[in-house]
Order: structure tokens, then C-alpha cells, then sequence
């Protein structure tokens, strides 16, 4: 195990010079930059190993089928579950909608869901789909004027309203705070609500043990954790997950058709219709082998240091505006400059070679509550170091001197 | 100013940030937009930041633009097609192809793919009106 | 350009010896096998430009964003349809799974929709769910003796019963047929129904112009058509597209977004909600430059030799049953020997190293019709050529001896 | 026969040919399973091919299997499963590991996983029946 600085060198972007010009790179919460190894096992996958999985018994699909699910156990293993609990979908996005769709037929006309007021799209529409649908109320736990989750007020409106469904993300997207998801997990519970966590942007960074944070459904994409696009995670307490109706009908998750009935499989294979993101899969296995072999104590110091000197950099120019909770972070800035449009200030970063993200980074409402149009991101990831961070800031005292005319 | 002439002061500046500059002055020198008249009719869509936009036919016959942006860059860009459009008869400004002139200009290679549509639908805008007064 | 039969080299898989032992792939019909040129566009994506799309404005992510609308235009182009009709979806299941959702709100009770025979089971489960969830009627377009579609009754039966919806794929996964989908399309729009053509098979070696087909709508997935895994395409006339209402709700298929009202963006973007599988459309891209390299012609007149080739010695040995239509064939021959078991001589083909597929091919209605259990089903594509057949013929009559005990 | 002749047997064949040949001979041995005794409920779970298998204790409390299978060569795999544990007390038979003798045999690494499946659901179906017994 090398030290955390070494590991960027596994991450061939930060040694190409596609513009030849300066990059930095500071939009992890975007999606993550991959490292030489997962995109080798996406390489030698279709030069040697291609086939379908689940398919006939040639000795290719059953390569492809064994290491299919021994990395269906790899992701088991570090969530601390049972790979029957385990489902691939095709994103974070594509989980919740599995969810959501999937309890459907359990909820009743005024049954309430809950979800957080700091949520990614992708954890609100899906629930406002549903509460349309089925005549159920949404209700937001709300958020202080700072932009950090109400926590006493959330946990009041859970005992008060008894929702059946709490949604909350593990981490904001848009801010980076980690939230107290634990508490609330404990208050939904008492509550009999089933819990959904929305592990996008916290997967990578907090690694959680999920059968201690004991939620019911938690789920992440693999773009973001180092692994291929086009690639999720779906994790449900097995009974939970199996009573969910499928979203997608197809081959693979039945047991039998004819015209006149059907009969479907068990979770996982439910909810895996159709030919799966194979060669994914199989790249996101060699990230989750890189992920277990980096200390992440280590790594979490890291990174805390990253973002402990980016704050106090950003801190000491004068006019900027950071947002949300900086105590409990997995490394994400949010900011303005005085009233500046985020739109300038990000166009300037891109000419000096800095990738930021500017704008409501899907969470329009948590925008709304905070009564800002969008912020500039900077989304920090271990393989960054103090470098990117002293460029960006250099550029960022040059691109405010631009706005000056 | 001309069209004409602020080309030519933009092919002699040497980096992007000076241009920038010259095209964030050049909105900033724009007759302020009435907030009466930042309508949603007249907010073009397809753009990340706001854009508003009235084409209107003077009595000369001649084309009158009045917009705004609540960025300085687009609001810049926007002064931009204005000087291109501005004062032209319908039939002058059917035969501009703007996006082609913000290729020559070297600035569609810094616009984002979303902030090269934006310039697409402004232009779109702008001819689509135009044309009413064929 | 090079002759058809020298492609094959561009194909690593051929030149890797995985396991050091005869490898011969007839199993195109399960996933094709990539080009180099496919693969190598994945890993330097990765290595080079790996971004999200369609998300912030660094000079990353809209590279990565050009090249994936670029993608998509080509595919239109191949299509001969508008981009703006091109949606990017998880595959061919995904895709209509997304129209029979989609297309829910728009039938009543005691509607029709047809389905043929001879469809896999991506294209006859959703049709059910559809009709279990809005009381529709599922009427099956019936198929002769050799299980060849019965295009008279089948015409017969849509004037008749004037289905609202008429799904059928352009060629059939478990016996090759091509299916004659310009009489199904005329009839079912005489009958104002709306089409839908599963080209999941038929894409690679057909290249549909679909203006000409008229068909309303038309799936595939990419990794059946030298691309990478994960990714399907769903094409729509567009205003039958946008009608549809979407399967998957969150980030970029969103207008706005408030806890009180959210609204769509038109298709296709109504459609990719969540981060898309960017490295496959990439990789896609390339295969799509790789197909067009290739005159259609040629590749059909290469591949309707190999076919004939392959029936020719198949035919010669006693006691092959062969199914389906043999005289419009995309190159699959699906066949038993005797009465054994197809699990059998599949077992001891894989033991001389052909990869083939056997049994039902997600085909159980089908399989049901024929009689049988399943088949053994050899798949070839342009990159086969004669010595495969000869080694898989050689290997079959090994077999067969084997079985004589 | 017993198991481990049969074991030696298969150890000194040379190709998988053979002891595919070998594996099919003893599924061909195995009596006749009457039609009447392939009900639904002993119809395994988890197999490609149809396998069904009773397990019965005689009066001399000793496991009595009776089993088939549409195919020649999982029949065979049937018999060899048979070898192992018929006549065997209930205790005996729980100290069978199925799958890892058919590692040793070396039949595995021949086998799908989807095959390699069907062998430990077919020493699961045994190992739960025969745990009444104990
Ligand atoms: C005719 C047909 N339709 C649909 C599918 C489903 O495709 P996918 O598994 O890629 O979603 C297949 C693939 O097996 C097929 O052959
Ligand atoms: C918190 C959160 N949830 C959900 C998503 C959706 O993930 P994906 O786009 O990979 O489906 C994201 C990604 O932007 C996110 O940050």
C-alpha cells in the first residue's frame, strides 16, 4: 500500500495533456476519474473475456458469470450485506426509480413520504411521481438558514407525521454535507417508515458499514466511485427488496412465460432484466479493489486535509459566500462571490484549465430555500493534492480581477 | 460602434481574458433593460443563464433590440448579436448567419456546447421573428 | 476498405489465447464480439476525457457532451431518422420496457395488442404487464409448423381485432427468421396501430433504414452491434415518442423542479434521467464508424455465404432437426439432434471449445409452440468465417458420437 | 460399485471424454425412476436441465435416493451424487461435501456455473431432507 499522495499516479488523466494546457480537476462530485486499473479490466474484458452472463454454458459466459457475481460479492462484502441483497441497476437514478416505483402498491392515498430539503433531483421526483400517482403527501425535512439539515425539527416531523417513506441523502451533492442520517433512520424507524439513503455522493468517501447504519435501501453509482458510467448499485434489506414490484420486464428475471402467465425470480435477478452492464461490472470490481486497498482512515485524513486547507484558502478572499456545513463534509465546496453570477466566475475558471461545476447542480428547491440562483462547486477527491488546490485558487483571484470593469 | 469595427478591436487582442473583457464592456455599455420589460414571453429558452430578448420593427422599417442577461458574459454576447442585428432591415438581418460570424470570432471554441445552442436559439429567435415582417 | 473477411483481425479476441485451447466464437446472436477500434475508444475516453455530459461547462465536460450528441446524430444518420427521435436508454429491454410504460395512459380497458409468436421475452412480458395493469388483451400473431410467422393469419387478425398496439421483432433471437415487418407495419397502420419493431437481433446485419419501414418505433441494444455493454437505443416518431410518459425520473429530464411542481424537457432528454453511460456511447460511436466502413452489401452477400455453407453441412448430417426459416435469416440456425437433450451436446461442443448457445433462448412461448424444449443455437456474424464452421461441424460430429453409449 | 472405485476409475482417464463417457455409463446404470414418482415437489430448484430426487430412510435407517434427469450427462452427475451418500446413515451423509469431492474430481472446472449451481442445490435438497432424521 502506497501513501494516498502516490495514488494519483494510477489515474492516467492527470498524466495525459489533452489540452496541453494546465487541468485541474476538481469535479469529483460530478463523477469520479478512473484509475488505470479499473480501465484495464474494462479493456482485457473485451479483448479476451466477452461474453453474455447468465446464458448458456460456454466456458466464456461462464467466466463472464463468475466474475459478474463474484463482484456482486465484493460490493455485498464492503457494504457489510448479503449479495442476494445486492441488485445492478444502471445508476443511482435508476435505483430510486426502482424503488419508488417498486413500493408503489404498498402505499395509500395520504400516506406521507418524507424527504429531506437538501435532496438531488433524483431523490425528489421519483417521490413526487409516486405521491401523484398514489394521492400520497410529500413533506420536507427542513433545513437551517445556513443550509444544514434541521435535525431536531426533521426528527419532530417524523414523529408527528409517521410517513411511511424517509428519503434523505447520505451526502448533498451541492454542498458536500454529511448528514445525520443515522438519526434519522432511528426516528423514521420508530416511526415503522422504510428508509431510503442515497448514497451517491457519501459511497466513495465514508464507505459505509450498512448493517450498522441499518437503513432499509441505500444505493450509489459506480461513475462516481472510481468505477465505469452506465452502472448502479441497488441495496435492500432482503425482504424489503424482494416485495418490491419490478420496474423493467424482460429475460433473465423470470422463471416462466407463456402467453397465458408469468412467473418471476427472486431478488437480485428481479430487477436485472435484459442483458446487464457486463463489462461495468467488471471495471467497477477492479475499483472496488482499489477502493479495499487504500487505508480509509488514511484516506479520510486525507482528504480532510485537502478540504481543511481549500476552506482556508477560499476563506481569506474577501467577498466569497460558502454554503452548508463545513464541520461534516466529504469535501465539496460550495460558494459565491459576492453577487456575482456563478455563470462568469465559472467561465473564467474554465479558461485557466480549472473543471468546477457552477449552477443548481440539480437540487433547484435546496437553491430555492437558500435564495441563490446556483454556486460554483469544487468536489475534491483523494487523488487530488494542495497543488490543484493553490491553482484553483490563483485562478480564482485572477478570474474575480476579470469581473472587475 | 460597429459590428464591423468591434471585430476588428477583437482580432487584435492577444488572450481570451481580454477578450472577455472587450465583449463584458461592450454589455455593460447596453441601455439598461426595464425590468417591466423582462417578461417570461421574451425569455429565451435553452440558454444556463437568463436571457431576455424583444426584436421590434421600427417605423423606418428597421429592426429595434432591446435585451439583457444576468450574467456579464452572455449579457456581453448579447450586446454582440444586438451589433450585428441592430438597425437592420428584416431582410439584412435573415441573410446573418450568427453563429457562423461567433465561429469566425474564435468564441464558439470557448462556449460550452449549452452556451453555443444558447447563441443558437437567440439567433433562432431573432430570424424566426424576423420573418413576420417579410 | 478491406474485404469482409479480413475484418476479423480487427478483433482481439480472435488473436488472445484465453485459454490457450480452440476457441470458436458462434454465439454472436448472445453479444458480438468489439473491434479494436470500439475498445480502444472506451479506454481513451477514460484515459483522456472522462467527464459527465451535459453538466457544468468545463472544457472536459463539453467535449465529453459533443461527442455524445455527436454519437447520437449517427445514429440517426444510420437510421435515417431525426436525433432528436434517437433516445439513449440501458438496452433493448430497457428501451421498450420504457415505450410499454410509457405508452400506459393511452389504452383502455379491453384494448388489443398484438405480439408474434416468435418474440423474446423482452418483448412479450412488458405487453403483459401493460394489459395485467390496464385490462388489455394480448393476442399472439400465430406462426406455421416450422415456425415461420403465418403472415396471412397474422394480417387477418389485425384487420380483425384492430389492436391498438402491434410488437414484433424485426428478426427472431431463437430461430434467425426474418420476419416480415413491412406487411405487419402496413397492415397495423391500416388498423391505426401503433408499431413497435424489436431490432435487437436484426440492427447489425439488416442497417434498417426506418423511414422506409415506418414503423412508429424500433429498439436495439448496442452490445449486439459491436458496441459496448449497457447501452440500448429507442427510437420514436417523435411526437409518438414524446407522448410517452417517462419510466425514470431525476436529474437532466427536468425542466424545473419545486416540491410543489416539476416539469419535463421534451424527448429525448425526457428519457435520460440520471448520468447516461457516456463511455459506452463513445464506444458505440466507433462501432457505428467501424459498420459504416463496411458496404452493407458485401457484408450481406459474405454472410448469406457462411450461412448457406453452414446449412449445407449441417444438413448433411443425420438426424439434425433444423427450425424456422431458412430462406430469410439474418445467420442464426437454432436445430436438435435426434431426440437428446440439447444440454447434452451443448455440454461437449463447450468441451471442444465452440461457444454456442442452448435452450429456450428467453423464447418459451416459441419453444412451447415447436414442441420442444430448446435447441442448440449457432449465431454467426461477419467476422466468422469457414474454418469456424468446419471446426464447429467437426466438433458436432465428435459429439454426437460421444452420445453413443 | 462403490464412490471410490468409481473415483479411481475416473482418476485414471486421460480426457474429459472419457470421463464424460464414464459419467453418462453410470447414469445409464442407475434403475429406471417410474414416471409416477416425478412429481412436482421433488423436481429440483436451481437446475438448467429437469432433476428430480427423492430421499427416503429405510426401515435400517439408511438413506435410500432415487433420482433422474432429462439429460445423460446431469444423470450422470446424479448417479455419482448417489454413490456418495446412498446407504449412508443420516449422519454419514451430512459428512459429505458434495461440491468439494466433485472439485476433486475435477469435474468443476467442466462446469457452468449455472451447472455448478445445480450440484449444490441438488447436496442442499439432500443435506435438508436428511437433517430430519438426525
Ligand atoms: C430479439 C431480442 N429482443 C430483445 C433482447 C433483449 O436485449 P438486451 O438483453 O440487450 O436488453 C434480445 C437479446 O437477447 C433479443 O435477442
Ligand atoms: C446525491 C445524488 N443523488 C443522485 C445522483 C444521481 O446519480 P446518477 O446521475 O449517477 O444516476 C447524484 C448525481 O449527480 C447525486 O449527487
Amino acid at each position: 500500500m502506497c501513501p494516498i499522495s502516490e495514488l494519483r499516479q494510477q489515474f492516467p488523466i492527470f498524466n495525459t495533456s489533452n489540452n496541453e494546457e494546465l487541468f485541474i480537476y476538481l469535479d469529483s462530485g460530478a463523477t469520479s476519474q478512473k484509475p488505470r486499473q479499473v480501465i484495464e479490466a474494462v479493456d482485457s474484458f473485451y479483448r479476451e473475456q466477452n461474453a453474455n452472463v447468465h446464458r448458456g454454458l460456454h466456458t466464456l459466459s461462464a467466466q463472464a458469470t463468475s466474475a459478474f457475481e463474484l463482484a456482486r460479492e465484493k460490493v455485498a462484502n464492503l457494504l457489510n450485506v448479503h449479495s442476494k441483497e445486492v441488485v445492478w441497476t444502471s445508476g443511482a437514478t435508476d435505483s430510486i426509480n426502482i424503488i419508488a416505483n417498486g413500493i408503489k402498491a404498498q402505499l395509500n392515498q395520504g400516506d406521507v413520504i418524507c424527504v429531506s430539503a437538501l435532496e438531488h433531483h433524483a431523490n425528489i421526483v421519483p417521490w413526487q411521481e409516486l405521491c401523484k400517482e398514489r394521492g400520497c403527501i410529500l413533506k420536507v425535512l427542513p433545513i437551517t438558514e445556513s443550509g444544514i439539515l434541521d435535525i431536531k425539527s426533521s426528527v419532530e416531523l417524523i414523529c408527528e407525521q409517521k410517513p411511511k417513506i424517509v428519503a434523505i441523502s447520505h451526502a448533498s451533492n451541492a454542498l458536500g454535507n454529511i448528514q445525520p442520517v443515522e438519526k434519522i433512520i432511528e426516528a423514521a424507524h420508530k416511526a415503522a417508515a422504510t428508509t431510503v439513503v442515497d448514497g451517491a455522493q457519501a459511497f466513495m468517501h465514508l464507505r459505509p458499514d450498512l448493517r450498522k447504519l441499518d437503513c432499509d435501501f441505500y444505493v450509489f453509482s459506480a461513475h462516481k466511485a472510481l468505477g465505469p458510467t452506465g452502472l448502479g448499485v441497488l441495496y435492500g434489506k432482503y425482504d424489503l427488496l424482494n416485495a418490491l414490484n419490478p420496474l423493467r420486464f424482460g429475460g433473465e428475471m423470470i422463471k416462466e412465460v407463456s402467453f397465458e402467465h408469468t412467473s418471476f425470480q427472486d431478488a437480485p435477478s428481479k430487477f436485472e432484466a435484459g442483458t446487464p452492464n457486463i463489462s461495468a461490472v467488471i471495471g467497477f470490481s477492479a475499483a472496488l479493489d482499489f477502493l479495499n486497498s487504500i487505508d480509509h482512515e488514511e484516506l479520510q485524513q486525507y482528504e480532510q486535509g485537502l478540504y481543511d486547507y481549500l476552506l482556508t484558502q477560499l476563506r481569506s478572499i474577501n467577498g466569497i459566500i460558502i454554503y452548508g456545513d463545513t464541520e461534516n463534509n466529504i469535501g465539496t465546496v460550495s460558494f459565491r462571490y459576492k453577487n456575482e453570477h456563478h455563470f462568469d466566475l465559472a467561465t473564467f475558471l474554465n479558461g485557466y484549465g480549472i473543471a468546477i461545476r457552477s449552477g443548481h447542480h440539480c437540487t433547484q428547491p435546496l437553491m430555492k430555500s437558500l435564495g441563490i440562483d446556483g454556486t460554483i462547486r469544487v468536489s475534491l477527491a483523494f487523488y487530488n493534492n494542495h497543488d490543484d488546490i493553490d491553482a484553483f485558487i490563483h485562478a480564482l483571484k485572477e478570474s474575480i480581477d476579470l469581473l472587475e470593469i | 460602434m460597429t459590428y464591423k469595427e468591434f471585430k476588428e478591436k477583437l482580432s487584435n487582442l492577444k488572450s481570451w481574458q481580454l477578450m472577455y473583457r472587450e465583449i463584458m464592456l461592450l454589455g455593460k455599455s447596453l441601455p439598461e433593460m426595464p425590468e417591466l420589460l423582462k417578461t417570461d414571453d421574451v425569455l429565451i429558452k435553452g440558454c444556463e443563464s437568463k436571457v431576455w430578448l424583444r426584436v421590434e420593427l421600427s417605423d423606418e422599417q428597421i429592426l429595434v433590440l432591446i435585451g439583457d442577461s444576468d450574467t456579464r458574459i452572455v449579457k456581453g454576447l448579447m450586446g454582440l448579436i444586438m451589433l450585428m442585428h441592430q438597425s437592420k432591415t428584416p431582410e439584412q438581418s435573415l441573410d446573418i448567419n450568427t453563429y457562423h460570424e461567433f465561429e469566425q470570432l474564435g468564441l464558439i471554441k470557448h462556449l460550452s456546447p449549452s452556451r453555443g445552442n444558447g447563441i443558437k436559439a437567440i439567433a433562432d429567435t431573432i430570424h424566426e421573428q424576423v420573418k413576420q415582417w417579410l
